[in-house]
């Protein structure tokens, strides 16, 4: 079992929720948060004083998956997360050593 | 508002008695002198008693200027919080600017469009006496209105309201429209349309001497403000997301319910003085009515608006309940001097229906207003114009004859049209010359960012995980 | 409030005074008519002077009740302050309709039971004046208050204190009371008990009778408000994790103490109206000194308050500094009219330091309210109440005597009984028939979804993971 | 605000004209008695009419007051919105406890130390009318200020004042004193420095007998907080981070641009009791006036100061506007009553400019004040005490002569020179007792919870993830 | 060496935090996060419109621990985290390269 | 390629980031999130009550590296994150399996 971390726009949530829904897969987790990375930040001006803000909100998403639904799923994010502009975001797959669900106690393949 | 009875005349009679004593007593000489005397002590009574009055009157009319001025933060507050926490900077400083703007251009030239005296242009219809404010020798005195205010008091309290109109705009078009083109859309508005349809009826105009009636502006304030927004919108277009492709309506919800309560009470607050301000004297008995209807017609609007909204809706939804005290309030404004209690109550209920209908119209037909004031002012202006028609000694059940509603109709209709008129014109100038409405890239950012490089609420966490269906994009 | 002296009689001798020279010139015939036409002329100075008397008295009257009116915002923003986000909607949706509500069911009953003037059913107890509003003939001029307001002002300034119990309610029952159980156990208290009690005192009723004080409305409406919330608080219980079975005490902190703090500003600000209307008329030395007192109270509640706070508890608590501003409030406003300076601050400090007291013992015996509203309007009422049987002219001190100290105690108790045998038998029946309290997921996830499928704050991300030991569950 | 006119005199001739008739007609015994009705007549409506007028401009003096207090809910809602979310508890804390002070101290010696009478120590510039408030006889009636006010009124609306100085200072030192130390601080300026000052021109003092002029305060109430805040600034140090070694400047914005729009417009709303209070009666040419030149310079500086702003920091900052707002207003405060519309635009329109221009200033010598209260109420209120000896009746263009413009400097200078002494001693004297500002850990981790142990919004994720180049740390 | 990534019931978190406490494991970092998965999200509505918000808040804790810790961290994790009711979440293993106590640079198991 | 999870102060930020870019690192992303462990949490009161707030307010840095950058990258970490108080943070190394840009599809080290 692998876990898929994708750092997307947060614009692109939907569509990429969706996608993966359309292949089955219904469960994820989503966090904000800030990237740092090529697409600059944003100026922000106050009282005559500037600040350059670094980081780009971003959404984090993650996804457990079995380990033959891994490529599909993750091209699926790649294609429904891309706008082909800058920030679109990184992609990142670990592998699980253990899945559960807390509710039942169902491990691994059975939990996702 | 029209007109201005005379508030009083006291000891008048009592120098005509003098005087005739003085005409009977003519016979002895000792006695002209002594009454000659009388005469002027009661010429000095009469003087100080008007002066006590003037003093009242001109106290309230200065105090209800100062309410109508706080309308403006209770504006700036009820905007905000209906709009989503990344344009409200924007709409902060709109509202902020448009209050400097409305005051200056008033002194300017709206208070003499508005109140050409008898300085008519073109009779009843455009009008102009002089340029900037100047009291004069008379208008800082008694003479001015009749012992009812000053020349600078009756200033202060319409300047108040000349911003009310655009403050109303800046709500319905907000989170999408740029900044500096909606400043130069809506001045011409304020210092042009407004005093100009207001002069119609309120500066002694056409529609005065027709017979309509408006009596604190249901339809010379706030529709107008309705009418500048819609043709706004409508130049504008909905915000990105809120109508899908796929035909369904997509709430954008405000961020802050706490301010959007916040506005809606100090509107209710500044009200008393909107109303109340306009019996043009402390007159007890008309203002302390006045206070009564405005107040009825508010509770009445709230809590049919919420009651109407939890049947159509299926739930009890804060924003109609607080978009129906304002629909009670704006449909009381055209006669809240002449209704009676259970009048004020039918009106503001109506409103208070009408409202939520309005707000679900206007989605029905993509016209996007995310605080509901074109319903708000707009429809539940024309309601309560029309009510002056229908309700009330001047209306259809006491009268039996439509006349009074005929009036209302055509005093609803031209300033509707002159004022759509104008607002198009100008809306569809700005857009060519300037541009009016923001990018989508900006608009998805935020105006605060995109417009104003700043943040209103660094300090949270914003939330870019939405909802699933109702995308924000 | 009770009562009502004479406000003026001007220019009467000068009736008189003209009179006596009629009778005295009767001699000559010219003379009879010159004099009637000087009797004529001293009439209208009187009128003149007496109706601009009327005027500004009304208009004070008018302007105390906006007051009390924008002290409904200050309940709303308090009570929003001082609970979580999560119920945000709730409470601001509650205290708008309750405004509502008060204000029309004063003007179908309320006024009329609490004012029932010669109607008395039940001699001193029940009375009725008949239902809705209206003026009559003199309902509109000066003969209605001798020359303090119309019928209006009264109506309308009464109505603002009516929904004023409800809302102190509201806060303390915030957080786990179901919407509309909520609403139908409130309305009788405002339509019914509120201006039953009210009657007995100000209506003219045994109390007034009797000898009991009660300026502006410690007992009449802090108390009422506050022992109404006591029976909702015990029959509904505590919020969930508030009183851990350890025993120990979890504080649940409110989510925007801005807000808390701009509630108790704006009720400051209101009661200037509250009991500086309670003077029923413009009297320049006793509104000031009303003004005075008020001040003072407020000022030395807050600061001994939060001295209090920070000795027993060890920390500047903001919210105590709050509750201490309006604890002096309500304390000082049973006998604002009748007390010293130094009187003013010693009944507001001790009311300071009572409030901080009340707030610890009610989390002692587990009754839970989130905003201590019982303490500040229902402890500090009764201190309120009594410190004129103690303090300022009829006071213990001054007099010596117990007597005025009697009055209090038997108005305060038996307003107490009363409303709390109502306001039980309404939280019984209501839990009974319509269920009174949400459950236990839903006041987890909170009443904002639960109730109204709403949220306050919806772009800003919430805080889930609380402290460790204060368990939210 | 200096001296006070005669209020009125109606009906005085009355008396005379039937006193002469009582002379003239000596001749006949029953005349005498008939006469002494008549005068005794007259009298009684001489009495009737002041007493009329003196119930009105009492009313207004109460209105006005409250209006002053409102000020203080504006002050902390501005300096809460414009500092960072880890400090809001502690300055609405100092900003709550020190309206108590103010008030307390005042009663106790403020008031006595401005208002001195006849009770000079030191002529002119030091002294004491007694302690604590008393009315005593006259103080109740008409007899006390001519018929403008009563004793508690004149109390009431200067103790609203008091409070004013101090909570400019708060704002100014924000976010990184300690809270007692601050409370130790503040405390003699507002009993002692400020009504000393205070005494010198609106006691009838030197700079009154000399000819300085200040209608409502920019010197005596404005720039008296700014000076006593500046010493503190400098004692206290700028906030960690604001000013980098490498020279560049931090901003650090504000958290919440709502809250502090919400503060300036009611700080514009108290300002029309602030400045139409000190006509000090109810004249309606006079008040009038100030409202309408209060406004237009608020607008003025608003517009001029956000077009500067958005020319010279190349973005339209709502902050900046709202300053320019209170710059009109500090700016047009001085000679509110002196000024056309046209000489109150340009006023406000300078001051609007000076803002922008003095905010950039400060922070270019690192005197770190987060609310710009310095600029505002300091430099502004230099700019506004000036401008009367520019513009009006008694300025350079009107007058030619510099002379007015000297009296103004030499105010300036006095009031500024004794308030930075007594300020730096007291901060350093503070300082050297108590310690004066929180360590740099409590800094950075906020003074919410360093010197309360609360959080002002528990319920919203707060941000830690800020800007990269403008470091917080 | 493990991180254990659990998806809790943000109700569920004191009672783990004692529940590790209880087993010596004392460190541990929490994050605000939104699930989605089986548990259906709520229902908003805002002036005649509907919202289905499909994201549930959950609180995703993350629990470094030695490799023989693991199965009895996990397991209490799941023991203390469970109501039974659908939307308890979900546990996720991972194994771990390195771990190190800025403070004192100390690595691996030292630094747990 | 590993991806590294530090926990660190949030005034630490500035200095980690800074750090790292001296080092040709620029992408990292950057998440809110509260720490339980050695450091005690404050204490707070309320109306009489008191509760002590477990947790520390962290940031969580997330930075994938190539295998090569990696104890470069970890030592200037922990090195800019030290300030040698208690609670400087923890930092953890996972290995990962992929890595994506989104943006161009490109994969594992051409993605860093
Ligand atoms: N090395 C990295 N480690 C962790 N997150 C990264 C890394 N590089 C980029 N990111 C994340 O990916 C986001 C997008 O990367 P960026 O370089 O801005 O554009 P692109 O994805 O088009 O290359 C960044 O905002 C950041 O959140
Ligand atoms: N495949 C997955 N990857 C990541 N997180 C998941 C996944 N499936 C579920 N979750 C998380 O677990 C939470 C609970 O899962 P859910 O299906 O709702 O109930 P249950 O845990 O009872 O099966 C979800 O809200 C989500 O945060
Ligand atoms: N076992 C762990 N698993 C996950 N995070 C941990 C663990 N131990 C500590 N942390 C994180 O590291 C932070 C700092 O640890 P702490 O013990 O407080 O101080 P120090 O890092 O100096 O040992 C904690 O606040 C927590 O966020």
């Amino acid at each position: 079992m692998h876990m898929i971390e994708a750092v997307i726009k947060p614009s692109a949530l939907d569509d990429v929720k969706a996608k993966l829904a359309s292949l089955g897969i219904l469960g994820c987790t989503a966090l904000e948060c800030k990237g740092f990375g090529k697409q600059k930040g944003h100026t922000e001006r106050y009282r005559g004083g500037r600040m350059d803000v670094g980081f780009v909100p971003k959404v984090m998403l993650k996804v457990a998956v079995k380990s033959e639904d891994l490529d599909k799923a993750v091209d699926a994010i790649i294609e429904s997360a891309r706008t082909g502009s800058v920030g679109d975001g990184k992609l990142f797959v670990y592998e699980l050593g253990k899945v559960a669900r807390i509710r039942t106690g169902e491990t691994d393949n059975d939990a996702l | 508002m029209v007109g201005c009875k005379t508030i009083l005349r006291p000891g008048l009679g009592l120098v005509m008695g003098v005087a005739l004593l003085v005409l009977l007593a003519g016979v002895s000489p000792t006695w002209a002198q002594e009454t000659a005397e009388a005469v002027e002590a009661a010429e000095e009574a009469e003087a100080g008693i008007s002066d006590a009055m003037f003093t009242v009157n001109n106290l309230w009319i200065m105090i209800a200027g100062m309410l109508v001025f706080i309308m403006h933060l209770g504006f700036a507050t009820l905007e905000t919080g209906l709009t989503r926490s990344k344009n409200t900077v924007n709409i902060l400083f709109k509202n902020t600017t448009i209050v400097c703007i409305g005051i200056l251009t008033y002194a300017l030239i709206g208070f003499s469009l508005m109140y050409p005296g008898d300085g008519w242009g073109i009779g009843g219809i455009l009008g102009w006496a002089g340029l900037g404010v100047s009291a004069g020798e008379e208008g800082q005195t008694i003479a001015y209105a009749d012992g009812a205010y000053t020349y600078w008091s009756d200033f202060f309290f319409q300047a108040m309201f000349a911003a009310t109109a655009a403050t109303i705009v800046s709500g319905a078009v907000a989170e999408r429209i740029k900044l500096m083109p909606f400043l130069a859309f809506i001045t011409p508005i304020v210092a042009l349309s407004y005093p100009i349809t207001g002069s119609w009826q309120w500066g002694g105009g056409w529609l005065a001497e027709m017979g309509f009636y408006d009596f604190a502006g249901s339809t010379l304030v706030h529709s107008v403000g309705a009418w500048a927004a819609l043709a706004a919108v409508v130049v504008l277009g909905p915000r990105l997301g809120k109508y899908a492709k796929d035909g369904t309506v997509n709430p954008i919800p405000g961020h802050s319910l706490p301010m959007a309560a916040i506005g809606v009470f100090l509107l209710w607050f500044g009200w008393f003085g909107f109303n109340g301000g306009s019996v043009l004297s402390a007159d007890a008995a008309g203002v302390s009515l006045v206070l009564v209807t405005t107040s009825l017609a508010a509770a009445a609007g709230g809590l049919v608006a919420a009651g109407t909204a939890y049947v159509v809706n299926k739930n009890a939804d804060l924003t109609m309940a607080l978009n129906g005290i304002l629909a009670g309030l704006v449909s009381i404004t055209a006669g809240a001097d002449l209704m009676s209690p259970v009048d004020a109550i039918l009106i503001g209920a109506i409103g208070g229906a009408i409202v939520v209908f309005a707000v679900l119209a206007f989605d029905k037909v993509r016209i996007d207003d995310p605080v509901g004031a074109i319903s708000v002012h707009g429809v539940c202006g024309v309601w309560g114009t029309l009510a002056v028609g229908i309700f009330g000694a001047q209306g259809l059940i006491a009268t039996g004859s439509p006349a009074q509603l005929g009036f209302q109709l055509v005093g609803i209709l031209s300033i509707m049209a002159f004022t759509l008129v104008v607002a198009f014109a100008c809306a569809i100038a700005v857009k060519a010359l300037l541009g009016f409405r923001v990018d989508a890239a900006e608009e998805t950012e935020g105006l605060d960012l995109g417009e104003h490089e700043m943040s209103a609420y660094p300090d949270f966490q914003r939330v870019y995980i939405k909802s699933y269906h109702a995308r924000e994009i």
